[in-house]
């Protein structure tokens, strides 16, 4: 299982808050999770075009691209952060 | 000793002063810096704010704040530092953050609640929406952001 | 709107901030710096400091602080700006001067704080004595007192 | 008259805090002061020879050598600021 999250515009986009999918098999770095919910996924496909700057977060930790993630991770995406 | 608080209430600049000192003690400069909701973000624009609505990622927030203050602590000699950041509705001239410094001396107090500022805004999860009379817009991260970024690895060591 | 005061009695630091908010309706920075008595000035000395005596030049203080606030605003666009610089006999710990500042955004309080502070102590007439068990001296200005001063001057217009 | 204040290290020096003394006529700026002053007056000779920084202020604001000074001015000597 994967957690993810979304906020702010992100979350807008998307219509939810989180939710809970399984781990696909072939899905072990963001940029393959960010493909693989780009394919099945209108709202989220539709949310990305969307979005010019879109953030990844794994663990509640920034990650880039590459970022491994795997079973039980929480994935989070949103745009730039514009606290402060 | 540091304080960080993510809320809804408002804090008190006199009291989280003091609160630097007591943990601070033998510093010689103390700095608190606090940000108010202003009434507009696009002076462009025109049109007023009326409200402002902070979200945060709550897992993700207190961690990164602290971590942004132990990047400070790395440059500079700090004695205390206290982070609150609202979350929720607030309306113009509303407090929305404050970050409050103690160390030996003024320079490194200074540059450090700077680079703690700086940080907070494009490093920590939180989001503005800001409402107006024609409907709300998320607040994206200005050009002049990054550019405050850039002193700081100007700099590095 | 400026308030310069040089006096004996102590400050309280939330309260000029609240002054400081109720002279800037519209700010969306607030800073204020406090300077205390640090129980050492010379780290390599040892010698404790029992206590700082300062004396000003009466006629002539208030109206240096003014200048350096208005060449403060001259640079920045300050809503409100606040200094008080107590005068007299301070033991360590004891809070001796405060500078405040309120302005739209954070990038010019931040600089016409620390810009302020910089002029206060070297073209402000005030003079410390510290008394050690050993006995009373004066204050030379250090070094890096020029040196802070200098680097307003490279990124004057 | 000129009235000249002393003030710190240079007000302890010279044993006074002020003084009032009347225009020497060859007196016309800071530095002929300054001159006039260790010539006549041994004690600010001596507080002159330990203070390698000396500043002064006309009409307080702080001035240089240079500075014209005049009949009626207030003239202070004192060492290099250290407050804040």
């Amino acid at each position: 299982m994967l957690q993810i999250h979304y906020f702010a515009s992100v979350r807008e986009a998307m219509g939810r808050e989180r939710e809970q999918i399984d781990s696909p098999p072939d899905v072990t770095s963001v940029a393959e999770l960010i493909r693989h919910l780009r394919s099945r996924d209108s709202a989220f496909a539709r949310m990305f075009a969307e979005h010019e700057t879109l953030l990844a977060a794994v663990n509640q930790t920034v990650a880039g691209n590459e970022q491994v993630i795997a079973d039980g991770d929480e994935i989070a995406f949103f745009p730039p952060m514009s606290g402060g | 000793m540091i304080h960080v608080s993510v809320r809804a209430e408002d804090f008190d600049v006199g009291g989280e002063y003091r609160r630097l000192c007591a943990d601070a003690p033998g510093a010689g400069a103390v700095i608190t810096f606090s940000g108010l909701v202003r009434d507009y973000y696009d002076p462009g624009a025109g049109e007023r704010v009326r409200e402002l609505r902070l979200e945060h990622y709550p897992g993700m927030t207190e961690k990164s704040i602290r971590e942004i203050i132990s990047r400070a602590e790395s440059r500079w000699n700090l004695l205390a530092a206290r982070v609150i950041h609202r979350v929720g509705a607030l309306r113009p001239g509303d407090r929305i953050v404050f970050a409050g410094v103690a160390a030996h001396h003024r320079g490194e107090a200074f540059a450090a609640a700077d680079f703690i500022m700086d940080y907070l805004k494009s490093e920590a999860p939180f989001w503005k929406k800001q409402f107006t009379e024609s409907g709300g817009e998320w607040i994206a991260t200005r050009h002049s952001d990054a550019e405050s970024l850039e002193r700081w690895r100007e700099t590095a060591d």
